[in-house]
């Protein structure tokens, strides 16, 4: 396809994008990393989507998460540690025709990104948030992170972490303007394509907390939830999201939830409960965006902005 | 019977005579107020009719360091001076020669600063004199004899009491009051002053336009009818078309003239007022003000935008500049356009955040960990500040990286008239290219003799890459060879060298050889001309070379100051004085540039610094040079 | 039958007898693996066994990129490199002379970074010839060519077949197979050997432990029926108690030897395993590991910790330290002791995590916003990655400010045996005082000659004060006057001074006059040393000289250079190459040492500087030294 | 008393401390700007505890509030624009004798130090932290600040504030651990008061979020609320913080509100209601504190940490 892109004839007919054309780098986190199931699923929206990869850009922070970009075909920017977000809002403040995703993990999120996070979530613009949460700081060999369990052992705690971890979807529900709220696993991937689909249709900032395995350093720790389906609160709701009748069954666990009934949302985010809901909290589809804001004017011509800059000055002549 | 001018005590100074004008090069005036009383305004609007007789001007704040401060305190003075001149005047000047005070105090605090001098006209209210409070009556009775003792002169002046004739609010009158009263001490012209007063209360409506243009006709009949002494200073001849402003509203116009849609910061003095001014007028061009959660997510917001295709600037000072340390760093490796603003204050840490420094040279070239070659500009002027935005642009896409130009607290503030800028179309923002880009050039095609490269840009069909602060090659692959990383590393460096090549070696003020020459950068440039100017009336061999690039610098400097006996920087700055215990050549921390200099020439550069918060005044870069010269004899 | 070494290609080499040992005084061995396969650790033992046996030793890591890397791939390459001597070893030296690969493509990887030479001898694990895999014996056939034919010495072993014999993982047991063998070349203690092997699997329990001793027994059987080869390298004589660490490890116990009670960190690379460490021991000092929230947490925290009295340390690396610039400068500002470790690695921005580079000098120095006079060491060996940390906590506390202590990924992971220390209680901090302070004596009260000044702390009755970055006065009130901003700017600069009257001048290796100096810093002090004694050997006048105080220079400086014809630094950073299109002496960007050498003595320092992501072998000095030495004639 | 300081003999008879013992340099915020009311109640506070000056340290970021250490005569540390909570942190972390007051303001708190504030909450270290929320950057001359509400104008702004603000409160209450999170206003003196006592108190952090006015650039803001005192809810409860009867008489609205219950809570603390909740929101007295981690080890002789030296160092012998 790409050998005839100066021909503009051909170029007419329709395109259509297959996998490959998302396909970046060949992945390199460790065989049976969450990783993979995330790339995969967000290739397979982008591709059933057929989001053009050159107005797709990727944006991440730093970690093993944050390697992401390198494996789309798309546009990709591995920026610093912790500063996803703000990137990410630069880019969309002036391309409103470009498809954001952002990748993040729980240390460059939660961690080092706390503040950029909270204010994304009330600026919310036009996004798709995927934290991929492995409960451990992969990259740099196995450090503490905000969301790692109590007792828990990791290179700075190896005696057990002493911490009451952090719940990133409570946090995120105790911020105004929270516009779209969801959780999902890395291993069940129907769930987790239909969630990063919902939540790249939503209009606005949608965050996705996945919970992903870590099986270099943390295999035990979504090993029962893995096993045990019934450790899973599915939630589901018309206005939800939600798996066809023969994939949910498996779930025994069930509640009808209501995404627009935000005390309930935060009742059912508590992990203090023991297990662990999967689908939509929290949606709020006329919350304000900011990046309705940051993109007026982008339509005025230099001769405009020549008159404006005229008048400007002249408030100054002597 | 007019009231006469205080006798002159002092050779130095020009009688104030009784009818005719007194014609003066140059006059420095500064009117302080309690913080709220309006001196500000009172002086920005005397500048302004000035500028438009055609006078050269400069005007600086005098800011208080509270929001709120207590009335009649020396803390709390607040107001402006102005400097006027026959031709275009470049700096604040030494010391006064008329003040108007609206209370003691305030002028005590002008006089700790040394602002003030024997022979320096006074005009004082009088109010306090007839002070239900006891206190007070005894303080301002008891300044007014030391003001005398100290050799001003002293005029009390009705200013308060006339102005209670036309409102209840003196304290919001007075202003004006004494704007009248300068008006006729400077013959300025009352058509241009009472239309300035229309302009600025405009929105006020026209009660309060009344009011004020009575107080301003009152003060100037008071004058006319009881002050004698008249100044007058020739206006400069054939203007042209000039605007005038402060630097940071320079700065904010710049940005819009230079097509830059986005402006990321967070607030910081004294660099905010540029984004203040951006906010109140940038949607007329369609952009606008992001004010982020902290400075890292205003310079990531910024880059975020460069890398989009929208060049951004981000507004910062000292303590900002340190919080987007790493992510310059990143705008170096990865190579992203982007005009980093750092207004300099006083340092270090919070240090004096409303005072000048020129202190932020070195962190701005060396802060970010490993190397991290940058464009570093310094503008002079405040026409330059208008410039240097287009200018910033420019050399951030051409030579694809981040180009930090460092203004300071003196410009930031002063006001000085120029040359209306005319906006050029070619300036602005090419609209985003979304033609494709040919698959076969690779996102860091550095041409290995310069370095440089174009960019893709989201939306470029075929540009699609990752960008990334990893050491990377230039298919922008995370790249872990020696190789490539010694080959980019250089790469990144070569831009700096290319750029220098298309410079001019900066020119020479005065003789191109001499006993001294005088190195200066950023606001220093007039009062070290200034200085220069005056020994070189005396017959000293000094000349002056002033650096707007700093990095990298303009060609030729060695060549230059091989030619002189000895060389100099003169900045605001810290630097060690031999003369202090336990400092020695091999321990002396110099001055900024002059260290930069120094590494680079090879010549043994030497510096007059000093970080008194303000700028330095002609008069003591004068002195010291003087002496310096004479020691050489 | 004996398999007998592979015939000598290279006179370079003394050809491996078959019976009788090699005499040698050094050799360099390396084991790589797939990462996961244990070669770090084989390595790791092989030079404890090594050290214990009385040689000297240097180790150093050879770490892939990923985590967990595909197998058989040059990018997943893991091991050790381990250089014996019969003196103490300071460097990891050139080439290698053994090499054990448990796969061809790792030693390819090794190939790629110039790690061997024609002659070097490879035991190569031959399962691979037996794949059931086509194109794995194809690439291993291919590949076992394509080592003979670049001249090296291949050996195919039976390592993971005569593994399988004690073990059904014997990708976990191969390690142990190589260590026995490399046991017998070397003709090292098998109980030395095999107390390590149950030190290390203490806790495994008693089956994996004889499982670990089958296989080095194994290893070590074969190796001495079927290879001939043998190598004798000599201890060094009595050589005391010593301990064997990498510098990471060193400062850990440093930091507690120096009776700091608290690490406040944010994890990154290189950096981490020193705090790593330190969580594992430091509650039996009574101390804690704080992992914050970020790096500006992190040392906002420290320096909390050092106001209350309690001198905390932060430990980093580039990206790190770029986010703790605004806090270095309000620690400078107010006069906060704090340690700071900066582990370099390879930058720009993220640059090269895993990699030596020294780039972050210019930084440590110049990164905060205004003037910011502070300490930094750099440690140029692992005994002094310790011995700092005792020194660095002294300085702050007497010189009441922050000390950067700059290391780097080479010493961070390099192990080197050195004389056991022995920790003194006067090195541990002193419980708080909670005595009453004299209420006469302000908190900043400057000695006017030294600028040094005592701290009240919280809890000390009538020290109460109010810290502050703003400017302030000897009573921390914050302070706008010029004069005390210039005094007290003064104060802190002064201090360096002082502190470097108390310093020797650098001592010179070799003579002190020649025809070139080299001067060093940090990690490369080994190699440089190594280089300069190869030529001194050659009958060339060079000397070298390494600088272990940053800021201030140790005294001195200027009369050491000048006695020798030409004076250059050798750094891991990137400086202009004046070979190179645009680059000359007006452009050219100095080595970050140079450059500061350069505008302190004026003298022409030039440098050879390369950014390899490496540290530099000795003999790449060594030829760059000779070609100037050369060129000179 | 203190010329008498080194007659240890003098020194024997019990201290009183009185409010000038607090009292440091002369406040220099403008005139009726609401951070005097909230010095004056720490400074009684302090003086009914009767907390040793020379144990007591205030820690502040930077902004007109954050000038508050300067005005007591106790120890302070007034450090970087957004950073006061990291310090206050490791003050604590080896002094469990000190009193450790944070002030810190809504731009400092909730802009620039949004990481640290969410981290200290979760944290949990004993210590009184004051949030002086005045709805705008004072300092710096009225730029918008997260709590800014919207349509306020500001210089950043002027043609209004378009953006959701943050609620303190919800926040605070979406992380885990957070174990005393109260709400005031600096207009009502008494109740200001009980808060601050009430808070400094409890053993843990304490967040009290204080609403204030800046009489120099927001002077409307809470003018209603202080005119009207129904916009206000008083929160009330045997657990709660209680004005006597004659003293809550004067709020209309009141509600009974038991602080153990965090769902009701986060329910209270949305300011969509209209109404102004001061009161004790949330209160956990067991909640988990960092700092007795941190101090563990501080008894240790310098004999027994040689040894423990030594025994590591064994470990590396050759
Ligand atoms: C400023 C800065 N600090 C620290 C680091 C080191 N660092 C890299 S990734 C990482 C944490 C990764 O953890 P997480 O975000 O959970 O991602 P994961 O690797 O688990 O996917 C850290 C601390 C860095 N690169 N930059
Ligand atoms: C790193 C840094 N960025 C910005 C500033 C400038 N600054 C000082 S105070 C302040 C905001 C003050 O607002 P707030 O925290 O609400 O306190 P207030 O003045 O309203 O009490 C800002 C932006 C600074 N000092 N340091
Ligand atoms: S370390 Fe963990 S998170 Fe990182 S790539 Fe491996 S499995 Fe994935
Ligand atoms: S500006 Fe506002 S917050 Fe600051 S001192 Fe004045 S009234 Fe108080
Ligand atoms: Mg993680
Ligand atoms: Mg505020």
């Amino acid at each position: 396809m790409y050998g005839l892109k100066k021909d503009w004839v051909l170029e007419k007919k329709p395109r259509v994008c297959v996998l490959e054309d998302y396909m970046g780098a060949e992945a390199r986190w460790c065989p049976g990393c969450g990783d993979h199931a995330v790339l995969n699923s967000v290739q397979r929206v982008a591709r059933d989507l057929q989001l053009a990869p050159e107005r797709t850009v990727v944006v991440s922070g730093i970690g093993c998460s944050s390697r992401f970009p390198h494996y789309m075909k798309t546009y990709g920017f591995h920026g610093l540690h912790g500063r996803a977000l703000p990137v990410a809002s630069g880019i969309r403040s002036r391309r409103p025709d470009l498809d954001i995703f952002v990748v993040t993990g729980d240390g460059d999120c939660c961690a080092i990104g706390t503040a950029h996070w909270i204010h994304a979530i009330r600026y919310n613009m036009n996004m798709t948030v995927l934290l991929l949460d492995n409960n451990i700081y992969g990259l740099t060999k196995a450090q503490t992170s905000p969301t790692t369990k109590m007792t828990e052992r990791s290179n700075t705690h190896p005696r057990g972490s002493f911490f009451v971890p952090i719940e990133p979807i409570s946090v995120v529900l105790g911020i105004p303007n929270a516009s779209f709220v969801a959780q999902t696993v890395d291993w069940n991937p129907p769930h987790l394509y239909e969630t990063i689909r919902a939540g790249h249709e939503h209009r606005g900032l949608s965050f996705i907390r996945i919970l992903q395995r870590c099986p270099h350093y943390t295999s035990h720790v979504f090993a029962e939830a893995q096993r045990d389906t019934s450790r899973i609160l599915y939630m589901r709701h018309p206005e939800g999201i939600n798996l066809p009748d023969a994939m949910s069954k498996i779930f025994k666990n069930q509640v009808e939830h209501d995404p627009s009934n935000i005390s309930e949302a935060r009742d059912l985010a508590r992990e203090d409960a023991g297990v662990l809901p999967i689908g939509l909290f929290y949606k709020k589809p006329d919350a304000l965006r900011y990046d309705e804001v940051t993109a007026e004017g982008l339509k005025m011509s230099a001769a405009e902005k020549i008159e404006a800059i005229n008048n400007a000055l002249d408030r100054f002549m002597v | 019977m007019k009231q006469s001018a205080i006798e002159p005590k002092e050779e130095s100074r020009p009688a104030p005579t009784g009818e005719g004008a007194i014609e003066v090069e140059q006059h420095i005036i500064e009117i302080v107020s309690d913080s709220g009383e309006g001196a500000q305004t009172c002086g920005q609007m005397f500048g302004t009719i000035s500028a438009k007789m055609g006078n050269g001007i400069w005007t600086v704040e005098i800011i208080p360091a509270e929001i709120e401060p207590p009335h009649r305190s020396r803390a709390g003075a607040s107001g402006n001076r102005i400097r006027i001149g026959s031709k275009p005047v470049t700096n604040a000047g030494d010391t006064a020669d008329v003040v108007v005070a609206f209370n003691e105090q305030v002028l005590y605090s002008r006089i700790d600063v040394g602002a003030l001098k024997p022979g320096t006209i006074v005009y004082l209210d009088k109010v306090w004199d007839s002070s239900p409070q006891d206190e007070v009556r005894e303080a301002y009775r008891a300044a007014v004899e030391d003001f005398r003792r100290m050799g001003f002169h002293v005029a009390e002046i009705p200013l308060e009491e006339d102005c209670l004739k036309y409102t209840d609010e003196p304290r919001r009158g007075k202003n004006m009051w004494a704007l009248g009263m300068l008006c006729a001490v400077y013959g300025r012209d009352m058509d241009v002053a009472c239309g300035e007063i229309r302009k600025k209360f405009r929105r006020k409506g026209e009660v309060v336009t009344q009011t004020n243009l009575d107080l301003i006709n009152a003060g100037y009949n008071w004058a006319l009818e009881n002050l004698s002494e008249r100044f007058f200073v020739p206006a400069v001849k054939d203007i042209g078309e000039m605007v005038v402003m402060n630097g940071n509203t320079a700065i904010g116009l710049g940005v819009m003239a230079a097509g830059m849609e986005i402006c990321s910061m967070y607030p910081i003095t004294p660099a905010t007022s540029a984004s203040h001014y951006l906010s109140s007028v940038y949607h007329t061009v369609g952009g606008f003000v992001h004010q982020a959660e902290d400075e890292i997510a205003a310079i990531g917001f910024a880059l975020g935008a460069s890398y989009s295709g929208k060049t951004a600037v981000t507004i910062t000072s000292g303590p900002g500049l340190a919080l987007k340390t790493e992510f310059v760093g990143l705008a170096v490796m990865a190579e992203i356009p982007l005009v980093i603003v750092v207004v300099q204050r006083g340092g270090p840490s919070t240090g004096l955040p409303t005072k000048i420094e020129q202190g932020d040279l070195l962190a701005a070239l060396f802060a970010s960990p490993g190397d991290s070659p940058k464009i570093i500009l310094a503008p002079a002027t405040i026409e330059e500040c208008f410039h240097y935005m287009v200018t910033a642009r420019k050399l951030a896409e051409q030579f694809r990286g981040p180009v930090i130009v460092l203004t300071d607290a003196n410009l930031a503030t002063g006001q000085q008239p120029f040359q209306r800028p005319v906006p050029k179309e070619e300036w602005l923002a090419a609209p985003i290219v979304q033609s494709d880009w040919d698959e076969s050039v690779p996102p860091f095609a550095w041409d290995s003799e310069t370095g440089l490269s174009n960019r893709p840009i989201p939306g470029q069909r075929g540009g699609e890459y990752v960008l990334t602060g990893l050491a990377h090659d230039e298919e922008s692959h995370v790249a872990y060879e020696s190789s490539i990383n010694q080959r980019t590393m250089a790469m990144r460096s070569r831009k700096l060298a290319v750029l220098q090549k298309s410079l001019k070696p900066p020119k020479i003020h005065g003789d191109p050889e001499g006993d001294l020459l005088v190195v200066t950068w950023g606001s220093t440039l007039g009062a070290a001309i200034e200085a220069v100017d005056r020994l070189r009336k005396d017959g000293y061999k000094v000349s002056s070379v002033h650096l707007r690039f700093l990095s990298p610098f303009e060609p030729g400097l060695k060549a230059i100051f091989q030619k002189f006996k000895k060389v100099m920087t003169v900045e605001i700055n810290y630097s060690d004085d031999l003369r202090m215990p336990y400092i020695n050549e091999e321990n002396r921390r110099p001055a900024q540039l002059a260290r930069l200099l120094r590494d680079q020439t090879l010549l043994d550069i030497d510096s007059w610094s000093r970080v008194p918060g303000s700028p330095l005044p002609p008069g003591a870069i004068e002195e010291e040079l003087r002496r310096r010269l004479t020691a050489e004899k």
